[in-house]
């Protein structure tokens, strides 16, 4: 990615990144209540960052998303969900520990058909959305990482 | 034999990643026909998950009385849709490595090792 | 005490994955403690695998069901498949787990000086544990699609380990696009064999699909995937061609840690063939099969190894070659597996043969490769016509180096020398073709490892090699302790087979008792 | 007794092995030095006898890797151009291999 | 040559995939669904989720999002260490 590209494409985007990372998230949360998960949430967050690296090139985006912050958000996730993993360890690793106890995400769900209760699942919405972050990080760091190579292809190809 | 269409299409799939891997010579296509055996096995295992007249397993409004499709293969799935994105993206980028040191993309050059 | 007993299993795997995981920040803060940090936790996943092999050395086989209301559980109440993932750790897993903890921590202490002069030293310690959970969660797992993630984990981590080297020249990176590739296609067929086994029996443990197993059309087919796509990442001739690419490109501890990887899917070939389909498969066959195999990766290997030029790709045709081995022995016990005189005449002992060969070359192909790395990180180079009077200079790397190349030219009283004997004298009971063309290659390893010997370390001198000196501390010490275990596993090695190889063979022809384990009595 | 490793059709104890080398070993220099030595030093008498020639210094004399084993594989050459024409770097030639081993073993164990 | 041999072998194992695609159950109607069926019955109760998927990535099968996740983690790792020198 060169140059920038033309008005249209930049104004159409600067209007619906937004849009879209509200949407990734949107899908990560509800994870446990309607399709969608930690990955496709996270993979929807980070077709708006595919989309900024698209239409801005990795020249305009510099600042404005970074490697570094992005690596720190993943280890984080990672953390997050084996730590959550971890703490089932009083029965066994991996154990629910928080579904239907009542607490956070704790109340047990109404058997069969039912609209839906966003407090429930136990360890599971907060396993979406470490690997949410994990996934949406991790992309991002890949699209960053291989459109910076493809640059240094294309300045060995020139020279 | 009707019933049998989806396994044929996932065979074909397969054969055609493999004839890709051992006749095309481009390190880019060689990734592509690794893509295309995963989405043969992905096609695979999803086409297994299906039932009849059943709706997806997921109870938030769903339409009441109706059975439903098989779970595991869609975990399943996605797992390995994940790990192919994994391994596709690394395979793309060693040949970016490769063309940077080789300046090329055929497998006939890229071999300096061997015997 | 004993609730790490409990949760070991989950221990083994969480450590070091944790680790992995906190490597890139621990990197950024401090880049001197980095490769202390990696080693401690190593040396605490090896000090876990040792408190669960002395447990299942006693009380037997460990089960442990990841997210179940207690470890030991494996039905649900009134249910007769499992159906969460279970850990099903029995001789043979722990056999391999040993191996891979051992192996992967010396590689880290080995690695503290010889990776130094490198940058992006926290990514390559957090891909050694990465690869060192792949191995162990592929030793260790009951569940058949688990098995295929983490063999996704390990082929990704040994990926780019390979190339790790690529910024310094294209051959790394050539290496591991070739390793990718076949890697990517033995994992998915193992997917595809995963889904035949699931759109038949609706489960994805191994024990419960050995109890369900009915040998159909397509159970054959899923064996036969299985089983080529197994034997090529073991490195099996015809289909060893990635072996001396990646061997000879990785950095030495990577090599030896690949090795060990290598013998994970050996292990997964032995476990498919043996506890998934037992004597219903047809055993003469599917034997004769994996004795071919054998034959001609030993006999290929070596005699590819005499030409080399390169000391780590003659050292990587070696290691085929030593495949061929266990092949061969482990062989002999599959075909002989459906009667069962023979079976108890010659066919355990080939089998005793073949399993300790793989930890004893694990041991001293990792020696050898160690030393290999020394001289490259005194030298520069790894061609031997470019070597010559390094032991003048390098005392103990030369020393090491006698004691590895005698053991895998099975001279005694060293390690390679008891487990040769084995196969030899049992496998001559089988076929004594077989026997003789196994002693006919441990001739000419020999001779190839005179060559090395002669050109490396013997002779005049070189000028340019004047001032080499020995390599440091913790190099020499990751290639002592190998050096150790070799002298004593050949002295006493009947301890070794008594304790800990007879119970791995046992576990993998006692098809009943690796079902009940899950499924209660039968 | 510890060491003592059954093998099949045989035993094999290494520590009586070692024991063994010993005393051989002891044996052998006890006799050598019941030989005795005539020669005087430092004359041709410890030189090595080239017929007549010359002694070639060490750095001549040092055979390098690739030259090592030359006669087997001169000897082995219809053995060895083939083997070496089919390891051919090329990935495309990996995979398929490992298509012509499945190929193979379905079409014997099909068959069986 | 040899390619013309690869390509045989290729028909064969052709030939063997669609014997298995012909070996196979028929499309849409599981023969057993014993494991799944216990999903769809006693996941909501168990765990408290309706998505019945989410709950056997998240729950049953868990440690197999665990190993997913490091084989992302893996991957990125690797990318970044390829490219250490060329991309700071």
């Amino acid at each position: 990615m060169k140059e920038e590209m033309s008005r249209i494409v930049r104004t159409i985007t600067t209007l619906i990144y937004g849009f879209i990372i509200v949407f990734g998230f949107y899908v990560i949360v509800h994870g446990h209540l309607t399709p969608g998960g930690g990955f496709q949430g996270g993979a929807i967050v980070a077709s708006a960052f595919a989309l900024l690296v698209v239409t801005f090139g990795n020249q305009g985006i510099k600042g404005f998303l970074q490697k570094d912050i992005f690596s720190l958000i993943e280890s984080t996730g990672l953390v997050l969900f084996i730590v959550f993993a971890f703490f089932g360890l009083g029965v066994t690793f991996f154990y629910n520990i928080m579904a239907n106890s009542g607490g956070l995400f704790g109340n047990s769900a109404i058997i069969g058909v039912n609209p839906g209760d966003l407090n429930t699942g136990g360890t599971i919405p907060i396993m979406n959305i470490a690997v949410g972050l994990e996934v949406f990080a991790a992309l991002g760091v890949i699209i960053l990482t291989m459109s910076a190579g493809s640059e240094i292809t294309r300045k060995k190809e020139n020279s | 034999m009707i019933g049998n269409f989806p396994y044929i299409a996932v065979a074909i799939l397969i054969g055609l990643g493999i004839y890709t891997l051992i006749f095309k010579k481009n390190l880019i296509k060689i990734a592509i026909g690794i893509t295309l055996i995963e989405n043969g096995a992905n096609l695979f295992l999803i086409t297994l998950g299906y039932r009849k007249e059943s709706v997806a397993p997921i109870y938030t409004q769903a339409p009441e009385g109706m059975n439903m499709v098989l779970p595991t293969p869609q975990a399943l799935t996605l797992t390995s849709i994940v790990i192919g994105v994994a391994t596709t993206a690394l395979i793309l980028s060693i040949a970016m490595i490769i063309y940077n040191k080789y300046g090329t993309l055929n497998t006939d050059e890229v071999r300096r090792l061997k015997e | 005490m004993s609730n790490i007993l409990t949760h070991s299993p989950a221990l083994v795997m969480a450590l070091p994955l944790l680790a992995a995981f906190l490597t890139p920040v621990v990197g950024r803060f401090n880049r001197k403690v980095l490769g202390w940090f990696v080693s401690i936790v190593l040396g605490l996943t090896l000090f876990i695998t040792l408190l669960m092999a002395t447990q299942i050395l006693t009380n037997g086989p460990m089960i442990y069901v990841f997210g179940g209301s207690e470890a030991g559980l494996t039905l649900p109440s009134g249910y007769s498949v499992p159906i969460r993932i279970i850990f099903h750790i029995d001789g043979m897993g722990i056999f391999m787990g040993l191996i891979t903890a051992v192996v992967s921590f010396l590689a880290a202490i080995y690695s503290l000086s010889f990776m130094q002069k490198h940058s992006g030293l926290e990514k390559y310690y957090a891909l050694l544990l990465l690869l060192a959970t792949g191995m162990f969660g592929m030793e260790f797992t009951g569940d058949i699609f688990n098995f295929f993630v983490f063999l996704e984990i390990a082929s990704i981590a040994s990926v780019a380990l390979i190339a790790f080297r690529s910024n310094l020249s294209g051959e790394p990176a050539e290496a591991g696009f070739k390793y990718m590739v076949v890697s990517s296609i033995s994992a998915l067929m193992v997917l595809f064999a995963v889904g035949l086994f699931y759109g038949q029996y609706d489960v994805l443990n191994m024990a419960t699909i050995a109890s369900v197993m009915q040998f159909t059309q397509l159970d054959k087919i899923a064996l036969i995937l299985l089983l080529t796509v197994l034997a090529m990442k073991a490195g099996s001739v015809p289909m060893h061609m990635w072996t001396p690419d990646a061997y000879s490109e990785a950095p030495a501890a990577i090599t030896m840690v690949l090795v060990a990887a290598s013998q994970a899917s050996l292990y997964a070939l032995f476990r498919i063939s043996f506890s998934l389909y037992n004597i219903s498969l047809n055993t003469i066959t599917v034997g004769w099969i994996i004795i071919i195999l054998g034959i001609l990766s030993m006999f290929i290997g070596v005699t590819m190894a005499i030409i080399q030029k390169d000391i780590k790709r003659l050292m990587a045709y070696h290691a085929i070659s030593q495949t061929g081995y266990m092949l061969l022995g482990v062989g002999v016990g599959l075909a002989v597996l459906a009667n069962p005189v023979a079976l108890e005449s010659f066919g355990i002992k080939a089998m005793e043969g073949g399993i300790f060969h793989i930890m004893n070359h694990a041991m001293y192909k990792g020696l050898l490769f160690l030393t290999a790395g020394a001289l490259f990180y005194r030298t520069g180079t790894r061609d031997l016509n470019k070597m010559g009077g390094l032991a003048n200079n390098m005392f103990y790397t030369t020393v090491f180096f006698i004691i590895g190349a005698a053991a895998i030219a099975g001279i005694p009283p060293f390690n390679g020398f008891a487990s040769k004997l084995i196969i030899y004298e049992s496998v001559y009971q089988f076929n004594p073709l077989l026997s003789i063309i196994a002693m006919l290659v441990s001739i000419l390893t020999l001779a190839s490892f005179v060559k090395v010997f002669h050109s490396a370390f013997l002779g005049p001198q070189l000028e340019q090699y004047k001032k080499v000196q020995e390599v440091p501390k913790s190099m020499v010490f990751a290639m002592a302790a190998l050096a150790c275990i070799i002298v004593l596993f050949g002295l006493f090695p009947d301890v070794i087979v008594k304790n800990l190889v007879h119970p791995a063979v046992m576990s993998l022809i006692n098809q009943t008792n690796y079902t009940a384990t899950i499924l209660g009595g039968i | 007794m510890v060491g003592l490793l059954e093998t099949g059709s045989g035993y094999w104890n290494a520590i009586i092995w070692v024991i063994m080398v010993i005393i051989i070993g002891i044996a052998i220099l006890w006799l050598r030095s019941h030989g005795e030595e005539k020669y005087k030093k430092d004359t041709d008498q410890t030189k090595p006898f080239l017929s007549g020639n010359p002694e070639v210094s060490k750095e001549d004399s040092h055979v390098s890797a690739s030259h090592i084993y030359w006669g087997f594989t001169e000897a082995m050459k219809n053995y060895y151009h083939p083997l070496i024409k089919l390891h051919t770097g090329n990935i495309n030639d990996y995979s398929g291999w490992i298509v012509l081993v499945m190929a193979i073993i379905f079409i014997i164990v099909g068959v069986s | 040559m040899k390619k013309s041999i690869f390509g045989v072998a290729l028909l064969f194992f052709m030939a063997f995939m669609i014997l298995a695609a012909f070996g196979m159950r028929p499309f849409g109607e599981p023969t057993v669904s014993e494991m799944d069926d216990y999903y769809i019955q006693n996941a909501q109760a168990e765990t408290g989720a309706n998505n019945v998927v989410t709950t056997i990535v998240f729950d049953y099968r868990g440690f197999d999002t665990l190993g997913e996740a490091t084989v992302l983690f893996t991957a990125v790792i690797g990318i970044t260490a390829l490219f250490r020198e060329a991309v700071k």
